[in-house]
């Protein structure tokens, strides 16, 4: 890829990460949550991937880090779900939910949003390196 | 229920009946030790050399599917992906007009 | 709604979905540890199905809400007898499957085991489910999972299988979500026992839907005109893995009796005659293609397709003549026992081999007799010889159909004469004509599953009393006004 | 009722592609159109004409519910286009696969499984 296209993506990323993590913390009032901010935060990563060298990223950004982040995400929704199960209760509550720190709905959706973006990042890291 | 006390009837038959052939077996081994050159076969008065007697083991069945037919079914799974699709469609459309018809 | 009992299958669920991430993350490092944690995943997942099937024993049915959310709105998980009956055999084999796979496989053991732990969260997850909507989830798990496990070995037959597989497999679950599209426009609810309330019998929609969703529950089952990808994805993936497919069909079969059952309650006889008719051509079709096999793999696939004929047959002839549903859920029962029992036997030998056809097997390698003996044993359990388990219900289905209708019961001995003739077929060509030198044991690891299968097999066989009354139990139950009752704890 | 008409047109073409194209890209793509068929039928299914999102923004439940679209479809449609997602990106890693073994993407010339 030519140099605009490289230093667009390079001054872009940080702003479509913070969109994307944005769209994740206000997932509880506003339309959003995990997946659409998730598939923000790897559209990101993704231009970086195309517009620079796909081992200069990988340099920064391991992908065996994405796996690992993938999977303790993982294992934080699965805490959530023995949480809800072990002492019955409701983890999305309506009422709790419409405050500003948003109950035990923030935590989901962040793990969620951390799951959605490292797999789509996995996925794009290993279709560009066949 | 005849269900429950036949299985367990015939069970037994067939047990005792293949105890009395594992029993034979054992006699006639001992009475009569085989050599191998004293096997050979006749078909038709003829003597059949010993390579002809084994069967190919991959056609194993081939004659039997050649006359009858059979590998008319075996001809269509040829690995065509859009037939399989067409199939499974046909199977979907035929088996919704018969539904709509019995309904 | 009084005291709950604790419905502990479901943790099993959650388990093998927590081994799936830590086999991904411990073994990125540790490539030994994976097996270990599937091992041990796989067991506790049958230790607290057996606590289950104790509880669904003294109570008959077990729900739980998740989360708290009262029946028609939240996610509902039900296990009543069939689906308890069904999930301790897909635990049982799952864990030997395990087990087998611990020598079996040698090479990129992480990939294999994640995927292995999330096809098992499929099959459970299926028959855990409580609403469509979950259905199909956990029956997209199942099949993704199962991609990538038909891919595995990267050759030039496991790519083609697993694109082929993909493709039809794709396209039959997404013909299940047009059916629960259509579901949620006639009565506004995913949760079955709610669509069995709300459906009624007049809409003119329900043949359409009935109609895909036994094209895409079918295409599972591998009922025969959606057959074509079962013997390909199995011949593709690891042998091992054709054991679970035999349980992914099971979880097929069970998703049609649900619906069957519960969801439409149909007491049309009509469209018992269409899954007779679909049954014998199940049968007919899959031993007349398994007779022409030179690979053990596609041979067994074939003969699997076979048996599962023979479960539909039982089944569509239990509208007729009451027994006919005992007998399909005990031939269900025996199908999971002895066809594993094969699969497991081939394994051992494309172990030794190291290739799937029968005629490089019995050129490369020789095992000790136990193994003949149990490939034996299987073989003719699925024939349905006397003092085996095949037998036992296979002639509760020759009595039944005689009574309704003598030519399928003519059908069905000639169909056990053709398994018997590709099962000498394939025993001939492995274990009598072998000319190798070359000796090898059986792991030990993978001769305890063959052992117990056989033990299971011929006791079974000869007290096969026990077998007819768990299918009773689960029979009796069926009806779902229990279901329906008990979900919504009235 | 155009929406219903749409989601019919793409299942048919989906269809269509699925089964006449030969080249395996194209059927994927034609999966993906069938799978978005399903979803706009799915979509269209809890749709109401002028209704508001479905935000609970204080707790007037009664009200908001008389006059919100249905979330359920567009939380099931969500799951699904994740699960075709996921379908997609591993059909493309093994179409790689498949042009590296194979060197040709046409589906016609891969009849090594037949029988």
């Amino acid at each position: 890829m030519d140099t605009i296209v490289k230093t667009t993506a390079r001054i872009m990323f940080p702003f479509i990460l913070m969109y994307g993590i944005y769209i994740t913390l206000h997932g509880h009032l506003t339309p959003g949550g995990g997946f659409p901010g998730g598939v923000i935060i790897a559209t990101g990563f993704a231009l970086l991937i195309i517009a620079h060298k796909e081992s200069r990223v990988e340099h920064t950004f391991r992908q065996i880090s994405f796996i690992d982040a993938k999977s303790i995400a993982g294992f934080g929704i699965l805490l959530l779900i023995m949480f809800g199960i072990f002492f019955r209760l409701n983890i999305i509550q309506v009422e709790k939910s419409l405050g500003i720190l948003g109950g035990l709905t923030l935590p989901s959706n962040i793990f969620g949003t951390i799951m959605v973006a490292t797999t789509l990042v996995i996925i794009v890291y290993s279709i560009i390196k066949e | 229920m005849i269900a429950e006390f036949v299985p367990l009837l015939i069970a037994s038959v067939f047990a005792i009946i293949i105890a009395v052939f594992a029993l034979l077996m054992l006699i006639s081994k001992k009475i009569h030790p085989t050599k191998k050159d004293q096997r050979k076969t006749f078909a038709c008065g003829e003597e059949i050399e010993e390579k002809n007697l084994n069967i190919p083991a991959e056609s194993l069945y081939n004659n039997m599917i050649k006359t009858l037919r059979l590998d008319v079914i075996r001809r269509w799974h040829s690995g065509n992906l859009a037939s399989y699709i067409i199939t499974i469609m046909l199977g979907m459309v035929l088996m919704i007009i018969y539904f709509i018809y019995v309904w | 709604m009084g005291d709950k009992i604790e419905m502990f299958s479901f943790y099993a669920i959650l388990i093998l979905l927590a081994s799936a991430f830590a086999t991904a993350v411990i073994g990125i490092k540790r490539e030994g540890v994976a097996p270990y944690i599937a091992i041990a995943s796989t067991f506790t997942a049958l230790v607290l199905t057996l606590l289950t099937l104790r509880d669904v024993i003294a109570n008959r049915i077990v729900t739980m809400q998740i989360g708290g959310w009262l029946a028609p709105y939240g996610i509902t998980v039900v296990m009543d007898p069939l689906s308890i009956v069904i999930t301790s055999i897909v635990a049982t084999i799952g864990f030997f499957a395990a087990l087998v796979s611990f020598r079996f496989v040698e090479e990129r053991k992480v990939e294999y085991y994640t995927l292995f732990s999330l096809i098992m969260v499929g099959i459970l997850g299926v028959l855990h489910a409580g609403d469509m909507f979950n259905l199909f989830v956990f029956i997209e798990i199942l099949s993704i999972a199962s991609y990538s496990l038909v891919a595995y070995h990267r050759d030039k037959i496991s790519i083609e299988a697993s694109i082929k597989y993909l493709i039809m497999s794709s396209f039959a679950t997404g013909l299940i979500l047009l059916s629960i599209a259509f579901i949620y426009g006639l009565t506004g609810t995913l949760n079955m026992a709610d669509i069995a309330l709300k459906l009624g019998t007049e809409s003119g929609l329900l043949p359409i839907i009935f109609g895909l969703l036994l094209t895409g529950f079918g295409f599972k089952a591998a009922l025969v005109p959606f057959h074509a990808w079962k013997p390909d994805a199995v011949m593709g993936a690891p042998a091992p893995i054709g054991a679970i497919f035999v349980l992914a069909s099971l979880a097929g079969v069970y998703a049609i009796f649900r619906m069957f059952f519960t969801v439409f309650f149909i007491t049309n006889i009509s469209v018992y005659y269409l899954i007779i008719g679909l049954s014998v051509a199940t049968m007919i079709v899959g031993a007349i293609l398994a007779l022409q096999q030179t690979d053990i793999l596609r041979l067994l696939a074939y003969a699997s397709i076979s048996q599962v004929g023979y479960i539909f047959l039982a089944f569509g002839i239990g509208a007729l003549h009451g027994f006919g549903y005992t007998a399909a859920i005990f031939h269900l029962i025996n199908v999971a026992i002895f066809d594993s029992l094969l699969f497991f036997c081939a394994a051992v030998l494309i172990h030794g081999a190291g290739s799937s056809d029968m005629h490089k097997i019995s050129q490369s390698v020789r095992f000790s007799p136990i193994l003949g003996y149990s490939f034996m044993i299987g073989m003719l359990a699925a024939v349905g010889v006397p003092l085996l388990n095949g037998f036992a219900s296979k002639w509760i289905i020759y009595i039944t159909t005689l009574y309704v209708q003598p030519l399928l019961t003519i059908i069905a001995l000639l169909v056990s004469v053709l398994t018997l003739a590709y099962g000498v077929k394939a025993f001939y060509i492995m274990f009598l004509t072998n000319s190798s030198k070359k000796r090898m044991r059986i792991p030990i690891t993978m001769l305890v599953p063959i052992l117990i299968l056989v033990a299971a097999c011929v006791f079974l066989g000869i007290y096969p009393q026990l077998g007819v009354q768990i299918s009773e139990f689960v029979v009796k139950n069926l009806a779902n006004i229990f279901y329906i009752g008990k979900v919504f704890g009235i | 009722m155009l929406a219903y008409i749409a989601s019919m047109l793409l299942l048919i073409i989906g269809a269509y592609t699925l089964v006449m194209k030969d080249n395996l890209i194209k059927k994927i793509m034609g999966l993906s159109v069938f799978s978005s068929g399903i979803h706009i039928f799915l979509i269209s299914l809890g749709y109401r004409a002028g209704g508001i999102p479905p935000l609970l923004t204080n707790l007037n439940f009664n009200q908001i519910s008389a006059i919100m679209v249905d979330p359920l479809p567009q939380a099931l449609v969500l799951t699904s286009i994740v699960i075709n997602l996921s379908i997609t990106a591993f059909a493309m890693a093994i179409i790689v696969d498949v042009y590296r073994e194979f060197g040709t993407l046409n589906i016609k010339k891969l009849k090594s499984l037949r029988g």
